[in-house]
């Protein structure tokens, strides 16, 4: 179904990858078919407008929503259902409103002994600045402030894939260039693989390694970009800037396309 | 809180504004019962109902005080109270457990719900024979009848709140890694507490109700026995003082409960939370 | 000697004897040096004494003669072994200014009655002598003192009383407006067919104690009258009222009784209460176990 | 549907596979009664309980049989449901208003709901010589007994419902200036409609219970009469027979009432949203 | 409370002035001691870090809290609780999940004949370009199509003073860039005021006509700025840039500061 010029392409002994993928909700398809992997690269960038099957593609790979057509496969295995491996932040920040904020970061740490949990659960806090918060319920805590939570109890689980929805859209920029950076630190080496979710162009081309462009319902990718400029990036450089054009221009022409 | 805390207290004026605002509730509270008894007062005392069809207030005291003084009460409700606890406490682990089971596990709510909700309709007037048949007519007939009603609003009410769990949270907790009893204790139970304690409220009443029909089956004590026997034996001043004495212990459990419920649930963001 | 380990008898507020023999321990203390426990369960009415009986629960235990009849007659596992009272506790009452002063007064109007009980029988009975259709009058079902209680606030115009109710009425002013003995079967005493079987000689010695019991009752007749009242919750007057109409000594079951039951039993029968293809004088052959009282009283 | 379109759906099967799935579930659903009716009657046969502790099945068929064939349970029926009906129709309305009320206005929750939770407790047996008083013995106490006791669970489940509603969402409406009426409909009654319809299904169920109690009172008709006369005249395969048509009338509204509820809560994001 | 050098200030005849407002939870002070007005200025700008109180002041203006201290005036007239003519889009889209897109936007609308309102609620639809998903339920929109349902809902209102929390954090830059150019048409015509909180600088520097910066908790207004630019503005201009040069520094500075 991929057009050629487009560049969507399955490269064997990856991490995941789809074949003629589909997702519908009831007469609705809102994705596919799609056939594409990832995973030799580190971050891998997903974007495009607003409703066209993006939060919809991290569902299915993280085993949360059932396959309508096609397979799909991680490190071989067809994906069932949810993984230990994997840790996904939802778009929106979903957190246990009877838990505190420190029950909510340590909720996928039961497997480790409490002194152990409580270490790594304090230690997550500190790093979005939350940990003055750790006894406070989720009702008391401020847009930012949630999603937070939801990016520390992921991060906390030290995943072998971490799967992000969005995880900045509601913070400032300080922070937000602060878990950026966090992010660049820990990918590769606790954190083998991320897939990320945004709409922020430039945050994507900070990140990633690989970004696809994709357009819908039904979701399809309409770009598959390597971004292979070494870490830290500098926006101003003239290499980012002509990602970013170029990046910029699909999502408009798509966006126009699809009007 | 020690004395000195107190003190503390009395200073800042806080203590005795809780205080206040205690007994100004009690008072609100007290409003209602208070005027439908002036009211019963009042005709009965006017003469145009004879008192053997309304009783006076001051006669049904009178009863109450007599059953406190002679020790018959605390007799009676010594016996019932360990009846509707332990057929309570029957009934709701049962309705816990299963009610979980049925919300969550597709599987689980085809094969046994529709029977349940066929079961729920017998009156359990009509189990008496079968429960005397089955279990003697000694106290665990009792229990068990007072397990099986109490049963169903927990049961009715715990499947719905699991079934009713956003889908949102349970693969919060599927994502990590959450299954079978850590998925119940951690995610199904916390969400569908609000309509569990409904539920619990709802039993912990019917417990009380019902004590009359298991007090049916061969008791010689009980409240619900004494209700009976006032029946029986043409007393409605004893009727009323029953009435009474199941309405302030249906009260009381009620005010445990619900305490307790608002303590377990100060994490909702409601309009009202902690009222 | 096989006995069995304990004997669970039912007794009620209505009667006297059963009421006097497990105050006075008298059983016990027979039974104390065979090693069998006496236990005794209060029941509410004929249909409670015969639902713990079938269930095995009680050995003995009071109903009305008609009752037991019924029962038995629908399978229940049940004996008359004595009669324990005899008597008028059951009649047709209504108000003085009711209009209603005989049975032929009765078409169009209502009348209050607890089903399957004797004073149901007894209207049905008196409706039938009178050559009243059932369907002439409008009965109204009702317990007892919900009986008596739309009786005096003039929700129905007459009521199929029985006592204590019948005599609470009656001091409050209500009349009898039909009164006839023969139509009433009377309070029987039930053993289990199972106990009657295995023990014959423990249903003499309960028997024996019911004997016993009476003559206690005639030599003492205030603290019976008071233990009366008080297992009973009644006034004084109305205890006084009730329990004269009691004749308790005449125990044995006679050809009358057996003629009286049949009859009942054929009222019943047309009333759907007991299989239409019945056999009543099988039924009442089969109910009937007097052997044991006229032993006790032959001694 | 017209016959095309069924034409059409047979075609590419999806006619057919819903039908079959429908034949499934209720299968599925009638493995435990059919279980237990098994085990009844291999018990009854094997002789070793005598047949008047417990009758055979077949023997409480053949009642059933005859009391459609006579067409005395119609008659039964048709009275019984008329008192269910208007009392349940009646008990809910009141519930419905006051639970909401209560839910939603401190104020009110604070007068009345102390009293109810009071009255609660007390067995509607109690009940039955005062409403003999008040409504008489025609058809009016009934309907009030019934009202009286379906009030409590719908009342309990809406007010808790109510309360219960997320702030946020009712701060939406604040925000579009909803108020009174327009906020209960919009805002306050959908979202506590998952607990007011478990209210119902208890307060459905309860209605057909308390018939037995209610027909104490003065009913020459209707299936609690039915019942306390099969179990006054010892007949425990008629008792058994009207167990099984409480069974079955409970079953049928309780039906009829969660089908309602799966279309009016489809909105639901739930784990099993619609089965 | 307010330090020389930092700017907010109380202008009288403005349409919303506060004064030594305070907002506490139980014993956490969120805001104040606050003093500020506004409503000369057409589109006044918020920005601050993750949990400073941005939020608590929107809500505070919109009668959604109760002040813990202080006075708070709209049109002369102390606030006391959601007003006629003040319309909101909160952080979160807080759809009503029973309600279908069309009814969710229509919401406010009840004092108007139904024909009326359904034309209303379709032009609103159309809008933020979500006219096909009108009798979708909210379970079935991706997280930016319905935060565009609660833009809609809030503009169909026609409001006198606008509160946007965070509009258009969940789009994508096409679709954000269309919403920011729309709010600029009707500001100040159809809507006269709004009040903006956003933690893209950019977008707050394009829309406002002047921009307090907040640091908290408890909020505090650090800087206030009046942004005198013609619309539309270009972001590559000097000034703005200049301006957006101040804001950022102010915000790491305050961060700074905090930590
Ligand atoms: N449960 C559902 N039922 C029906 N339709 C759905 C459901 N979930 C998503 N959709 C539809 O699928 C499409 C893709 O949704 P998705 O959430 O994947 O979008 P997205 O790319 O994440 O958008 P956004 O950036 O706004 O979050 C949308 O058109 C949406 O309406
Ligand atoms: N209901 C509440 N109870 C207790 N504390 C609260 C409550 N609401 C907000 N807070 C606290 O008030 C502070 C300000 O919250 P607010 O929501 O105003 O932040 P914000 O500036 O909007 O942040 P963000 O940009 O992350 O949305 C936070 O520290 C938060 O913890
Ligand atoms: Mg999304
Ligand atoms: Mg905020």
């Amino acid at each position: 179904m991929s057009l050629p010029g487009r560049t969507p392409c399955i490269r064997e002994s990856e991490l995941f990858s789809a074949k003629s993928l589909v997702k519908s909700f009831d007469a609705f398809r809102a994705l596919g078919p799609l056939s594409f992997s990832f995973g030799t690269e580190h971050v891998l960038g997903v974007v495009g407008p607003s409703g066209c099957g993006k939060s919809t593609l991290l569902r299915l790979i993280a085993g949360l929503e059932a396959i309508t057509w096609g397979t799909m496969e991680l490190d071989g295995d067809p994906v069932t259902g949810a993984r230990s491996d994997i840790a996904v932040v939802f778009q929106e920040p979903r957190l246990l409103p009877w838990a505190s904020v420190r029950d909510n970061v340590g909720l996928g740490l039961w497997h480790l002994p409490r002194a152990q949990r409580q270490e790594a659960v304090d230690a997550a806090l500190r790093r979005v600045n939350l940990f003055d918060f750790a006894d406070a319920l989720p009702k008391q805590l401020s847009g930012g402030m949630a999603q937070r939570v939801g990016i520390a109890r992921a991060l906390v689980a030290k995943p072998r894939l971490l799967l992000l929805d969005e995880p900045f859209a509601a913070l400032d920029p300080l922070t937000r260039v602060k878990m950026q950076d966090h992010l660049l630190d820990i990918v590769g080496d606790e954190v083998p693989n991320v897939l990320l979710i945004t709409h922020d162009i430039e945050e994507a081309l900070v990140l990633s390694d690989r970004i696809i462009v994709l357009d819908g319902p039904p979701a399809r990718i309409v770009r598959d970009i390597a971004i292979d400029l070494p870490k830290p990036r500098h926006r101003t450089g003239a290499p980012f800037q002509a990602h970013k054009a170029e990046i910029l221009e699909t999502l408009f022409g798509a966006a126009d396309l699809a009007a | 809180m020690s004395d000195q805390a107190i003190a503390i207290d009395k200073r800042s004026g806080q203590f005795n504004g809780a205080l206040l605002e205690r007994l100004r509730r009690l008072g609100i509270a007290l409003i209602l019962p208070a005027s439908i008894i002036a009211a019963w007062h009042l005709t009965a005392v006017s003469g145009r109902v004879p008192a053997y069809l309304l009783p006076q207030p001051l006669e049904v005291l009178n009863w109450l005080v007599r059953l406190v003084s002679t020790g018959e009460l605390q007799r009676h409700l010594s016996t019932s109270i360990a009846r509707a606890g332990i057929g309570f406490a029957l009934g709701v682990s049962a309705a816990t457990v299963l009610g979980v089971l049925t919300g969550y596990l597709l599987g689980w709510r085809r094969v046994v719900d529709p029977t349940i909700h066929a079961l729920r309709t017998i009156p359990g007037l009509a189990w008496s024979p079968m429960f005397i048949l089955w279990f003697g007519i000694g106290e665990s007939s009792k229990y068990a009848l007072i397990a099986l009603v109490t049963f169903f609003p927990v049961y009715l009410n715990t499947m719905a709140g699991v079934a009713g769990v956003d889908r949102k949270l349970i693969e919060v907790g599927r994502v990590n890694r959450l299954s079978g009893l850590r998925m119940m204790t951690r995610i199904l139970l916390p969400a569908s507490l609000p309509s569990y304690f409904v539920g619990l409220r709802q039993s912990m009443g019917i417990a009380w109700i019902v004590l009359v029909a298991a007090e049916l089956m061969g008791a010689s004590s009980g409240i619900g026995f004494l209700l009976l026997d006032g029946q029986m034996t043409g007393r409605p001043a004893l009727v009323m003082a029953c009435m009474i004495i199941f309405a302030l212990c249906g009260k009381i459990t009620d005010i445990a409960i619900s305490t307790i419920a608002r303590h377990v649930l100060a994490w909702q963001d409601t309009l009202h939370t902690g009222e | 000697q096989e006995h069995p380990e304990r004997i669970a008898i039912g007794y009620g507020y209505a009667t006297p004897s059963t009421l006097v023999l497990k105050e006075t321990g008298w059983l016990e203390e027979q039974l104390a040096d065979d090693g069998i426990a006496v236990e005794w369960i209060l029941t509410r009415g004929s249909n409670q004494t015969l639902e713990f009986l079938r269930s095995g629960s009680i050995d003995f235990g009071s109903s009305a003669g008609s009752a037991a009849f019924l029962g038995h007659a629908n399978g229940a596992p049940n004996k008359i072994v004595a009669w324990l009272s005899r008597g008028e506790s059951t009649a047709l009452l209504t108000l003085p200014d009711s209009g209603i002063s005989s049975v032929e007064d009765l078409p169009g109007r209502k009348v209050a009655a607890t089903r399957a009980t004797e004073p149901y029988l007894f209207l049905q009975r008196a409706l039938a002598e009178a050559g009243i259709a059932e369907s002439e009058v409008e009965v109204v079902p009702l317990q007892h003192p919900e009986g008596r209680q739309a009786l005096e606030s003039g929700q129905v115009d007459a009521w199929a009383a029985l006592d204590p109710d019948f005599s609470i009425a009656e001091l409050r002013g209500a009349v009898v407006f039909h009164r006839d003995q023969n139509l009433i079967t009377g309070g029987v005493l039930n053993a289990h067919a199972d106990f009657v079987a295995r023990y014959p000689q423990y249903v003499e010695l309960v028997l024996q104690g019911i004997v016993w019991a009476t003559e206690y009752i005639a030599e003492n007749p205030d603290e019976a009258k008071a233990l009366y009242a008080e297992a009973g919750g009644l006034e004084p007057d109305v205890a006084e009222r009730a329990f004269a109409r009691n004749i308790l000594d005449q125990y044995q079951i006679t050809d009358a009784d057996f003629a009286n039951v049949v009859a009942a039993g054929d009222v019943l029968r047309q009333s759907g209460s007991i299989p239409e293809d019945a056999d009543l004088e099988a039924t009442a052959q089969s109910l009937f176990a007097p052997e044991f009282i006229d032993a006790v009283l032959a001694r």
